[in-house]
């Protein structure tokens, strides 16, 4: 298995890079850790006319909590954001899912940004990104706009982003007192894709009830799925075992799997029902302060 | 995978028929970059660069017709290969015509082999519907237009 | 010396491996890693359907190609007579397709290039236009009248291979009617594959003189040499096989892959060196299978819980060609060992074998022909026959086990089974587990409705193929071989018909000479793997390296301890009738201050005139054993299972192994623990499906699950030790065992722990979705 | 006998290619390579340094784990270009001056290896895991190597020999031969 021929960049800077993508029309693409674009262009599913390698542009690996955002580079190792301290205290379901991408080895090199925008339903941070109300900055020949993460994903691979753009940074509303957060990957073994997975945020207010929630689904659909009726649903309860019940049904109606080895239909959406329900009493727990 | 679909067109069944058997008519309305001629009077044959979003190579394409009943119904029959992968399809198309329109159900099994059956019905699935239907669209708009 | 002397690197000892040297040096050499001048690279272009007519294949884009020499097509091969070859059944396959494609993932047609890069250009340049035919799946359908015929090339009218049965039909029937309690199971044994971490390639090369030289990866280097000289017509001598260092085998590496002849092909038309190494989608497509077997079985017993007969009615779906990897005269392997460790009067079992589109095969995944499907479907069923009779199954095996004293016990389907004591290892694997604890836990957690199992498998391994009179291979006995020389400082080296892949040859056999000789193990080089300079032999598989060429070593050293006796004598100057082998030196009998060592000898043998005898000191062995040897253990198993989830947690698993006499015991353990990944992955996890149109479902490592360090359970090994009585020093052979007895041990507990539901079958692997849908589909009812 | 071949191969026209400066094993190596050749091909082939080797294609399996920089990486799922100006260590490297490394001692002396494909891979992401974790559990081990697969051991022994090899490296005189 060895990939085609192609150009390939190396620019300096992130106006460089646009101007390269411009240039070739869609015939590009921007290679940031490559943990899933090498291989398909190995098998060669893709066979991209150049490569844009963004690793040389300086500053855009970094992990910063700022007054209103946890704002994250596109290059950050996905590694490094399980490490991250800052995240493991107050958004430990990006911890949670960066523990569970491929395995260690391949996150060793596979970003943030490429896993929040190459688009297979299968990648684990943009269920999280919807659960936690990311928005993506995207970087083209216009300037930059911002992507709400729950709009960012169309269909598979197919995304919100211009062939001509470059994401550059994932910006998390910064969670206040009282939120926990949390993911679970059912998975048949390290380095598969999710059985089905569940994203978790939400916020316990003073009266004790929830006032803030967000629940992404992977790889139960053509896209990352944002479960909007189960997050709504959970506005304003207190999280009792009925609650959660409820909020597991509504996730898995809103669920939309394909049958393959990991199981049939019926089972997916059961399993989104169960770890949806699991999830949720997780990052609750973590939200009223225990582990 | 079975895909199917309707539309209503503003033309006789005797004109839609007749646009689907110009097999360089109706794949004009491919979207995707193309080339096909006619072979003889039930086969054709070209090439049509497509895919998922960046997961996209050149298939050399050869189609017949199976069924030709006229202004009511064709069978073709598509053989694609690229990307190392097989792509055959086989089509039915039901015209009928009431009062001065013609609608027509199409519908049929796209059977993916190979390394592209690999990335699973998940992946190919919605951008194939999209393909489709942007074909008959396309249909609608030239048989009208004219 | 007046305590015996043992000598440095015996047998028993746990030395670590000399091979260990070079690997964790990184300076293995294996088959990619041979890198002769102007050598070529081979790439394949395979068929992305499952059946299919080719109508066209044009060469001209791939050959404009930059880099590329050639491209070879059936058309080509089958001007040579070299289109199709015969498989170890002496069935016939493909090299390369003229007109028709058999199933996904065949070579199409090879593509020789500069380099791996340009291969893959041209692989990519190559346009073949197909027309599909329909699809056999499915061996039952394949059988059904009307099927589409997909041997008519061979002349049949329908899809059957062959029938096979052995056994007492009518006094089986008799028997399951007159029996109080009979049970039924039909399980299926998925299709699965080896999955060597190496896959398979290799460099082949023509000289000046015409002497085709070829590097591969081959368990059986002798035996391939003989083939390719069948299929090519080259002269023997000028065909040499060279084995290097091995990646792994597992049984995967016994067969002759078309790759192998394109690329001997590609060598003598471009003139130049040509390597081949399949990538990893070729290798889960294209090569052997293992398992694939449909059983039916019917166990009966009396009331009060005694085994009466066993009934056994099998379909194999062996793809499109019968390329399993068998004995001659044993079309469905050994499977007849399926009486397992039970003394049943009387048993029937027929094979029936069914062609489809799918890639051949038949071989091991590390066992000894076909006996893990047997292992499997006698435990599975001693465990549900227990459960019916609501005796322990622990209880149950020790009530009907063929007990010590009854070696050499003569089963009902022929075998005689050397020595065991199967009650010795059940009973030790439960007092390491904490049965009696474990089953009072499983009792309160299923009152408050927690899944908790624990599964038995008490199986008997038959290895180590075998007696001459039974057992070929394309018509080569399966003895094998010993070479021994001991040079004038009395320095040893050996060389070997077999080929380790990972076993650790050099250092065992290295112990057995140790101990036959009396001399360092430090000090004897083993070889093995070059038809030039090996004794011929039949290969390392079916856990037959031991039993065979182990055995071989210590005759060919008996061998030549016979003539140094003679030597010694000499030296010290008594009758040969006065010499004795004591503590590892000659020693006149009674004075053991007069000795002699090897080392003496040996130096003695090239620089002293010998009295009626030829200089040197060397012998040759070819073994022939005498019976197979029957390796047998106890392995208990205890599970949790997430009700709503249906996800398996194996939380203990002990194996109590005995293999007879133990030559290196971190070595035996260490064949053990991988033998026993190797049983939980088919059991949990691998299965190689396909759909309808015949699509392999699991063509990557994404999809054909290898178990990582993770989803591995923290193996615990015991063992008792009953030696072979006819082996030369009691060894049995241990590389496959565990993956023999480990599947039925698992699925037994998951369905212990399933017992609420009255489940009595789950097909493997247990992925989550079989369980929760076992599970609900009870919960529903 | 007959078959279709090409004159002379021609002079690959259209690959494109670029020219890198790596280091390998503290050699430093300026290479004109394809814009597509893998790292793995790179070393394996242009450095002929075949300790490195391929098992599975689809970086799944690790056996082409090198470390760049310090930091394990599957070298059959990286381009050569992508490691231009890094520093690139393979198996060859791990020991010094005939020394072997503390890993290469601990999977021999407990049996941590059996064909060997896979062991050069799994030593060097165990270097890596000592180096951030000195003294890892079990547990942590064996998510540690979570992205190696070894066909042949069970895992068992190649946990004992980090384990071991923890051992010996905390404590040099106790763990020592």
């Amino acid at each position: 298995m060895y990939p085609p021929n192609f150009e390939y960049y190396a620019p300096k800077t992130v106006q460089e890079a646009i101007g390269l993508l411009d240039q070739h029309q869609g015939e590009a693409k921007v290679l940031a850790g490559g943990q899933s674009l090498i291989g398909m262009m190995k098998l060669r599913l893709a066979q991209p006319a150049a490569l844009i390698d963004i690793n040389r542009i300086p500053d855009l690996a970094y992990i910063r909590e700022e007054e209103a955002a946890l704002v994250i580079g596109a290059l950050t190792r996905t590694a490094e954001l399980g490490r991250s301290e800052v995240v493991r205290a107050r958004y430990p379901v990006l911890s949670d899912a960066a523990a569970e991408i491929a395995d260690p080895t391949v996150r060793n090199w596979g970003t943030v940004g490429g896993n929040v925008s190459h688009g297979d339903p299968g990648n684990d941070l943009p269920a999280c990104m919807m659960a936690l109300g990311a928005e993506y900055r995207a970087e083209g020949p216009k300037g930059a706009r911002t992507i709400p993460a729950r709009q960012f994903y169309q269909d598979s691979f197919v995304t919100a982003l211009r062939p001509n753009e470059v994401l550059t940074q994932v910006r998390i509303p910064r969670a206040g007192p009282g939120t926990g957060s949390a993911y679970s990957k059912m998975e048949r073994k390290v380095g598969d894709f999710a059985t089905a997975a569940v994203a978790v945020q939400l916020r316990v207010g003073k009266g004790g009830s929830i006032d803030l929630a967000g629940i992404g689904l992977t790889n139960v659909g053509p896209t990352a799925i944002y479960a909007a009726a189960a997050s709504e649903f959970l506005m304003g309860k207190t999280g009792t075992d009925s609650d959660l019940k409820r909020a597991g049904e509504l996730a898995s109606d809103a669920s939309r799997p394909f049958p393959d080895n990991r199981g049939p239909v019926e089972f997916k959406k059961d399993m989104v029902r169960v770890w949806t329900r699991r999830t949720i009493a997780h990052a609750l727990a973590r939200a009223k302060g225990g582990k | 995978m079975h895909i199917e679909g309707d539309f209503r067109v503003r033309a006789t069944a005797s004109r839609v028929y007749a646009f689907f058997l110009d097999p360089v008519a109706f794949t004009d309305c491919l979207d995707d970059p193309h080339e096909f001629h006619a072979v003889d009077a039930d086969h054709f044959e070209g090439t049509v660069t497509t895919g998922v979003a960046f997961i996209r190579g050149t298939f050399r394409v050869r189609g017949s017709y199976l069924v030709k009943t006229p202004t009511s119904a064709i069978r073709v029959r598509l053989q694609g290969t690229g990307l190392g992968s097989g792509l055959d399809a086989e089509l039915d198309l039901a015209l009928a015509e009431a009062a001065g329109e013609t609608s027509l159900h199409w519908g049929g099994e796209v059977r993916l082999s190979g390394p592209i059956a690999a990335l699973g019905e998940r992946m190919v699935r919605g951008t194939t519907e999209k393909k489709v239907a942007g074909l008959f669209e396309n249909a609608r708009r030239k048989l009208e237009g004219a | 010396m007046a305590q015996p002397e043992t000598v440095h690197g015996g047998i028993g000892q746990s030395i670590p491996r000399k091979e260990d040297a070079r690997f964790i040096r990184g300076k293995g050499n294996y088959v990619d890693d041979v890198d002769l001048p102007g050598m070529l690279f081979l790439d394949l272009v395979r068929s992305p359907y499952a059946h299919a007519k080719i109508t066209a294949l044009r060469k001209e884009k791939a050959l404009a190609v930059p880099g590329v020499l050639a491209v070879i097509t059936g058309a080509d091969l089958a001007a040579a007579k070299l289109a199709w070859m015969p498989t170890l059944m002496s069935d016939t396959q493909m090299v390369l397709p003229t007109d028709e494609v058999m199933f996904q993932g065949q070579e199409v047609a090879g593509v020789v290039a500069t380099d791996r890069y340009a291969a893959a250009d041209g692989v990519a340049a190559v346009e073949v236009d197909y027309d599909p035919l329909p699809v056999v799946v499915d061996p039952f359908k394949a059988l059904e009248p009307g099927a589409p015929v997909l041997r008519g090339d061979k002349g049949k009218k329908d899809n059957h291979i062959w029938h096979w049965e052995v056994g007492d039909k009518a006094a089986t029937e008799k028997a399951l009617k007159e029996s109080a309690v009979v049970i039924k199971e039909r399980l299926y044994i998925p299709r699965i594959h080896v999955s060597s971490i190496e896959t398979c390639g290799c460099v082949a090369q023509v000289d000046a003189m015409g002497k085709l030289t070829v590097w591969m990866t081959t368990q059986a280097p002798h035996a391939i040499r003989t083939v390719f000289a069948l299929v090519s017509g080259l002269p023997e001598n000028q065909i040499r096989i060279i084995s290097p260092d091995i990646g792994g085998g597992f049984g995967g590496k016994v067969p002759v892959y078309p790759g192998y002849v394109i690329a001997v092909v590609a060598a003598l038309t471009t003139g130049q060196p040509v390597k081949w190494v399949e990538d990893r989608t070729g290798n889960l497509t294209a090569d052997s299978f293992a398992r694939d077997y449909h059983i039916e079985a019917e166990m009966g017993a009396t009331k009060d819980g005694k085994l009466t007969a066993l009934r056994v009615k099998t379909l194999a779906d062996h793809g499109y060609t019968d390329a399993a990897a068998n004995p001659s005269k044993f079309p469905a392997g050994l499977f007849h060992i399926i009486t397992g460790s039970y003394p049943f009067a009387t048993a029937f079992v027929e094979v029936d074998a069914a062609y489809t589109n799918k890639p051949p095969g038949g071989i091991a995944y590390r066992c000894s022909f076909r006996v893990t499907e047997a292992a499997y479907t006698i435990e599975r069923l001693v465990e549900n026959m227990a459960h019916k009779l609501k005796i322990d199954p622990a209880e149950f095996r020790l009530k009907n086990f063929i007990p010590p004293e009854a070696f050499p016990f003569q089963s009902a389907l022929g075998w005689t089974y050397d020595s065991g004591n199967y009650g010795g290892a059940l009973k030790k694997a439960m007092a390491m587990i904490g049965y009696d604890e474990l089953r009072k836990e499983q009792a309160e957690k299923r009152k408050r409705g927690e899944l908790m199992g624990i599964g038995i498998s008490s199986f008997t391994e038959i290895v180590g193929a075998g007696p001459a009179k039974q057992f070929d291979i394309l018509g080569l006995k399966m003895f094998d071989s010993a070479e021994v020389r001991i040079h004038p400082t009395g320095k040893v080296i050996a060389r070997l018909g077999t080929k380790s892949q990972g076993q650790g040859h050099e250092t065992t056999y290295a112990q057995i000479l140790a101990e036959e000789l009396g001399i360092s193990s430090d000090f004897i080089s083993i070889e093995e793997g070059d038809t030039d300079t090996a004794p011929y032999g039949l290969g390392t598989y079916a856990s037959r390296s031991t039993p065979t060429s182990g055995a071989a070593a210590a005759m060919a050293a008996r061998k030549i301890r016979d003539k140094a006796a003679k030597i010694a004598a000499q030296m010290l100057e008594v009758s040969p009738d006065d010499i004795e082998w004591k503590d590892h030196k000659f020693q006149v009998k009674g004075v053991p201050d007069k000795s002699k060592t090897m080392a003496e000898v040996a130096f003695a043998a090239y620089t002293t005139p010998l009295e009626g005898m030829e200089a040197g000191l060397e012998a040759v062995d070819y073994y022939n054993p005498p019976n197979l040897t029957f390796p047998f253990g106890s392995y208990i198993c205890a599970v949790d299972v997430d009700k709503e989830t249906g996800q398996v947690k194996v939380r203990r698993f002990v194996a109590v192994d005995d293999c007879g006499v133990i030559i290196n015991p971190t070595i035996v353990d260490g064949q053990i623990q991988g033998g026993l990944t190797m049983g939980f992955a088919p059991a949990m996890m691998e299965e190689i499906p396909y759909d309808a149109d015949g699509n392999n479902r699991a063509g990557s490592f994404l999809e054909y699950l290898l178990p990582t360090a993770v989803e591995t359970p923290k193996w615990e090994t015991g063992k008792t030790t009953t030696p072979s009585p006819h082996h030369p020093f009691g060894a049995k052979g241990v590389g496959e065992s565990a993956t023999v007895g480990a599947p039925a041990a698992i699925v037994n507990a998951v369905l212990d722990a399933l017992e609420p539901y009255g489940v009595t079958n789950i097909d493997i692997p247990l992925s989550a979705h079989k369980v929760w849908k076992a599970i609900h589909s009870k919960d529903a009812a | 006998m007959a078959v279709d071949v090409a004159e002379t191969p021609q002079a690959p026209g259209p690959i494109t290619t670029r020219t890198i400066q790596v280091t390998v094993n503290g050699v430093t190596h300026k290479s004109t390579v394809q814009n597509r050749m893998l790292l793995v091909s790179y070393l394996r082939e242009r450095l002929r340094l075949t300790g490195t080797h391929i098992g599975c294609d689809t970086a799944h399996c690790g056996a082409c784990t090198v470390l760049v920089d310090g930091i394990p990486v599957k070298s059959c799922n990286l381009l050569a270009v992508q490691v231009d100006g890094r520093k690139v260590q393979t198996v060859e490297g791990l020991a010094s001056g005939g020394k072997l490394h503390p890993i290469q001692e601990g999977f021999h002396e407990e049996h941590g290896l059996q064909c060997g494909y896979c062991t050069p891979g799994m030593m060097l992401v165990s270097v890596a895991l000592l180096a951030q974790n000195p003294n890892p559990t079990e547990d942590e081990i064996r998510r540690g190597i979570s992205g190696n697969l070894c066909r042949c051991t069970g895992y068992v022994n190649i946990v004992k020999a980090i384990q071991h090899t923890a051992a010996k490296m905390q404590n040099p005189a106790k763990g020592g031969p």
